[in-house]
């Protein structure tokens, strides 16, 4: 698809470094899924969904600076959606990412559908699930909470910020279960990590995690749950280079499994991404490797 | 050999089915390489690697099209020091494993197939811009394609194809060129020359501004290119463009192509590997006919 | 100029919109060529003519592909002399009629145009066999391209366009030869080489064995043909090529078209002149641009 | 499309000249419709269906030569169904083919459901439709006998030949209802022209006339028809010199519509012939005009 073109209709600031920029487009997208967003005359990259019209965007270089500085009025391309996106699951069912698996096709996959199973499904676990969201990691995670408790299910969200105003989307988890919060200055909610805000819950009592956020701190959440045995439990959106988006290029395969992040995930299970690179290096436009 | 066996021997290499990873699809990485082998691949090629480490183009770098894809990658690679590690991991894949080279002159492209030894043959992209002469690429110009075939030919002994640009007047003169440089096979066609418009603000929309076209839309230049290359050329042809089912394979085939390559395709689906595969055998047999039979079927039909 | 006018003036001629029927499409008779004028296209454009009758090449002469069309109708056409009829009546639609001609030589262009005369301009196809040098088009050689057009420009007093093939190492070039020749404008691009093999058979499906791809398949092509001509020469472009829709005509006037020529899309609807016009008002109008601000927007985007 | 791979599997021969090829593909196609038959490596030529998997070849060059010496086991090349084919009609309602309509998408228009209409029309005209056919010209009208008559229509069939022994089809129109005939040459039937069998019949009975032959044969009926004021309920299936078979060429086009005989026809109706090179000149291969 050639890009469609989003106007701005509004602009929220949500933090000093992550602004919300809605648009007149609506995306058919399931939670999780993203699209190429593309600054004309610049770049084009990668962004999450956080609403069917919206992307939250943190300022970290030129496109996203360039995305932080536009108006309402002016207009920016979209591509997607792209991606496989959450899946939400419970009562211990969990079928994994497999290696060759056509995880996701772009756009055709709408998992979010299932979840209303959910509603009607009586066995033992509760349907608890718990998202964990780092920084701008908020940003995908969101709709996938707000689906969720529409449909039933018990949502428990740990958000973890560098300060208390960094913190992303705080009030509207909280419209959708429990909130916990961690800042690494102690500014709000747990001192330190967001992994120590973990701490205080019974990880065997949730059904399933989602987890997306800087990638060492997905790292630090994935070891918790291992140690628990919960891996295999946990779906995490991953941040790799892409250059298609679509499936076609390479750019964004890991190893070992060559999946490729912008179509077999960007979410990807524990169990597959215990045994991959994740945590450990991943590789820059060139495709040269940059350790974490 | 059984007319449902779909090994060649193609330049010297086995290969289990004529179906080929083309450069620069799922070729970043030694692990994405193994996956393609995993799907069916009777070989992968590489992503195409230079002597520098390179970013490529800005993004957006591709596009699906209605009728097929236009991408300006712009030649992202690690360089090959940087990528010898990749090729090693690729060859665990157990099907032959191709580098694609490129560069702007002769010594160059010797210097990266020196660096990356081991592969099971190079295939030599030459769609580089000249170092001299702006605006036109190497593969444009029958000498320099014939000179850089021969300086690869001296840096190995593996087997040495030379990919074809369509993007000139005639493509059987520089086939003619790698031929006589010492090319083992032709590897025909890379991507057509073309460009997308935002019609929404008027910018190009590759961040390189055009790039190039793949998928069905180019399978008939593609097909017509091997054809034209079959019947001047006494080394075998390998097709690529737009080819996305048995079906055009066969027709790839029937053209002249002793082997397929298969690229764009693999956004639909990277199983398409041993989907075409199985779709051939089932063709083979049901035609009592075996590869060697359909190669170049076209010409001897003419020749009738 | 209000926004929604669609009116232009192009090389002297006076067009109510900027949709031109192309060569070789329902172009063969006057009444054929009136009854598009009827559907709406601002100018017509004639089947190629030649000096002598030619009955084109043996059918199958056109295919419809997944994304487009391969057509080898070998230039059929009933001479000037017996086409000079239909011209008077094509001239009865109201728009104004170009006489596309074809010859091997510049004596034989200037022959033509003069056996037309009366046509509202003269489009010259040098897709036609060098008369010497086999294999190659008159298209492909700049010098010929440049003495063609001058004897054109010199048998008449009517705008002369040069229609240029794509299947150039550098269109370019040729623009810039066709120019240097005094053309008042060039047209890209005719059909792209391409062909098709039956799969059942073996036998290459066209009566011509090959022949030139249409359609959405070869739209990239043409806009990155016209891109680069109206980044290179001073007179206008017309672009042609996979135009089927109004978005696909305001795509073509980005890259750089003054007006477009329709061809395969009458395949679809043969009302596609009044389609494109009227999708193309509402364009203009809801971003309140004449043509003249789109007409080669993406250059000016690119260079801001 | 590209051409499909029909099988011969039967063969026919009909009369000396004229041969039925039964091939193992079925086409969904209205009465009337063509398809474009290859001979590969000789040549691509227009023929009507003369049943859903078969063509009626008569020899006259070196193309339908080549089809009739054809065996079982032997195979052509197959596009199509294009072109209109013939309405059915009946109670004087009657659309004519305008200039500009787009009459016939090759291989979307399905006519032949409308016939079903008549079974329950009630209205005076009774529903009586004749079929005028001179030679190979039954070829597209025998389907058009037969779904007529399944669906309840009165059908009565002239069938006009040189001589008795090239008389197509008399056997099957016979099954549809009433049949007449006429040779030149008087070996059966009325001896003379198919006109002078019509004269027989009250011709302002008849709601609809289909009618296929040589030109000038075509044109003496339209002559007679609209001598009866009947022009406008005569449809007739034109033979033009076909290159693409597709509409885009223009090489069928007739004169002054420019309506394209492959693709707003072949099927063209009486009132609109009568203003138009009909039965004075076609053109040739090259475009040429050629004088009846
Ligand atoms: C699936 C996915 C979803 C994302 N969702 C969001 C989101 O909702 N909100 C948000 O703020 N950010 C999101 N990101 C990250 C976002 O894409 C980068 O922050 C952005 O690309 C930075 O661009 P830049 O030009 O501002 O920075 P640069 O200065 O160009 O680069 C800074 C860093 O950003 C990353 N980056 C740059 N270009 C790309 C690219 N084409 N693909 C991937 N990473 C790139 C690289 O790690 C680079 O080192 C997401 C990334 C992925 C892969
Ligand atoms: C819509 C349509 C339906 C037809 N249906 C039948 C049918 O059911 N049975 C049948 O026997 N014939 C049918 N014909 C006529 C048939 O197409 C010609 O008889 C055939 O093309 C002759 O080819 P040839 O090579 O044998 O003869 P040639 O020696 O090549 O030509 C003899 C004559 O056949 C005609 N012809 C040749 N090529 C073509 C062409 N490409 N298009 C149109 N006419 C051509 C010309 O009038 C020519 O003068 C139909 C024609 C049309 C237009
Ligand atoms: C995203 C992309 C990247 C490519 N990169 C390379 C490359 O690095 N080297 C090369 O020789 N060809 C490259 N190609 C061209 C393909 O190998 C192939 O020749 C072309 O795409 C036509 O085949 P297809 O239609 O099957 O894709 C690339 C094509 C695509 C689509
Ligand atoms: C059936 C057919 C016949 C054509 N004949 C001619 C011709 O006689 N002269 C010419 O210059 N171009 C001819 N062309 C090329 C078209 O004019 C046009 O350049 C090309 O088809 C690309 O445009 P499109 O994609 O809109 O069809 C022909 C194309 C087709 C499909
Ligand atoms: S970015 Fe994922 S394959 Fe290209
Ligand atoms: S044969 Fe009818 S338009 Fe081409």
């Amino acid at each position: 698809m050639r890009p469609i073109n989003a106007v701005i209709t509004g602009i929220i600031r949500e933090t000093p470094t992550i602004t919300t920029l809605r648009t007149d487009i609506e995306l058919d997208a399931a939670p999780g899924q993203f699209v190429m967003v593309w600054v004309r005359g610049l770049d084009e990259i990668p962004m999450a969904l956080s609403h069917p019209g919206s992307i939250t965007v943190q300022r970290v270089g030129e496109a996203t600076e360039a995305l932080s500085r536009l108006d309402v009025g002016d207009s920016i391309g979209i591509r997607g959606p792209f991606g496989n996106g959450f899946e939400v699951k419970w009562g211990g069912e969990r079928e994994g990412v497999e290696k060759g698996d056509e995880v996701g096709k772009g756009g055709e996959v709408r998992k979010g559908e299932e979840v209303g199973k959910g509603e009607k499904d009586g066995d033992g676990k509760g349907n608890k699930i718990m998202i964990i969201a780092g920084g701008v990691g908020g940003a995908p995670l969101l709709p996938l909470a707000q689906q969720a408790h529409s449909r039933g299910l018990d949502v428990t969200t740990l958000i973890g910020a560098r300060t208390a105003d960094e913190l992303l989307f705080e009030e509207h988890f909280s419209k959708c279960g429990a909130v916990s919060i961690a800042t690494d200055d102690g500014s709000k909610g747990h001192h330190g990590f967001i992994t120590g805000a973990m701490d205080q819950f019974n990880l065997a009592g949730f059904d399933q995690f989602y987890v997306c956020g800087p990638e060492l701190m997905m790292k630090s959440v994935l070891d918790i749950l291992q140690a628990a045995g919960l891996e295999a439990m946990a779906q995490l959106s991953l941040h790799r280079y892409f250059k298609c988006g679509i499936g076609v290029c390479g750019a964004c395969t890991i190893d070992p499994s060559g999946l490729r992040v912008c179509r077999d995930g960007p979410v990807l299970s524990g169990d597959l991404l215990i045994k991959s690179e994740f945590g450990k290096y991943h590789r820059d436009a060139a495709g040269k490797k940059i350790m974490f | 050999m059984s007319s449902t066996d779909l090994s060649i021997q193609l330049t010297g290499l086995e290969l289990e089915n004529p179906t080929i990873l083309a450069a620069g699809i799922l070729g970043t990485t030694g692990a994405s390489l193994k996956r393609m082998a995993g799907e069916g691949a009777g070989a992968v090629v590489t992503k195409s690697i230079g002597s520098e480490p390179k970013e490529g183009h800005p993004n957006p770098t591709m596009l699906k099209l209605d009728c097929g894809f236009l991408n300006a990658m712009g030649l992202p690679n690690p360089s090959y020091r940087d990528f010898r590690e990749e090729l090693s991991i690729a060859r665990e894949g157990g099907v032959p494993v191709i580098a694609s080279v490129f560069g702007a002159h002769p010594d160059e492209f010797a210097e990266i197939i020196l660096g990356l030894e081991g592969a099971s043959a190079y295939e030599l992209n030459v769609s580089c811009p000249h170092a001299s002469g702006y605006g036109t690429v190497v593969g444009t110009d029958p000498v320099l394609v014939e000179v850089i075939t021969r300086a690869a030919k001296q840096a190995t002994d593996a087997p040495v194809w030379v990919k074809l640009t369509p993007n000139v007047t005639d493509i059987v003169e520089i086939g003619e060129a790698a031929s006589r440089g010492g090319a083992d096979a032709v590897v025909a066609i890379n991507t057509v020359r073309g460009m997308a418009i935002d019609i929404h603000s008027g910018y190009p929309i590759l961040g390189n501004l055009y790039g190039g076209l793949s998928g069905p839309a180019v399978r008939p230049v593609a097909v017509k290119c091997v054809y034209d290359l079959y019947k001047a050329l006494d080394i075998p042809v390998i097709g690529v463009g737009g080819i996305g089912s048995w079906q055009d394979a066969v027709e790839m085939m029937m053209a002249g192509a002793s082997a397929v390559q298969v690229g764009s395709a693999v956004y639909d689906n990277v199983n398409i590997f041993s989907e075409i595969n199985s779709g051939l055998s089932a063709y083979l047999k049901a035609n009592d006919h075996s590869l060697d039979d359909i190669t170049g079927l076209a010409h001897r039909k003419v020749e009738q």
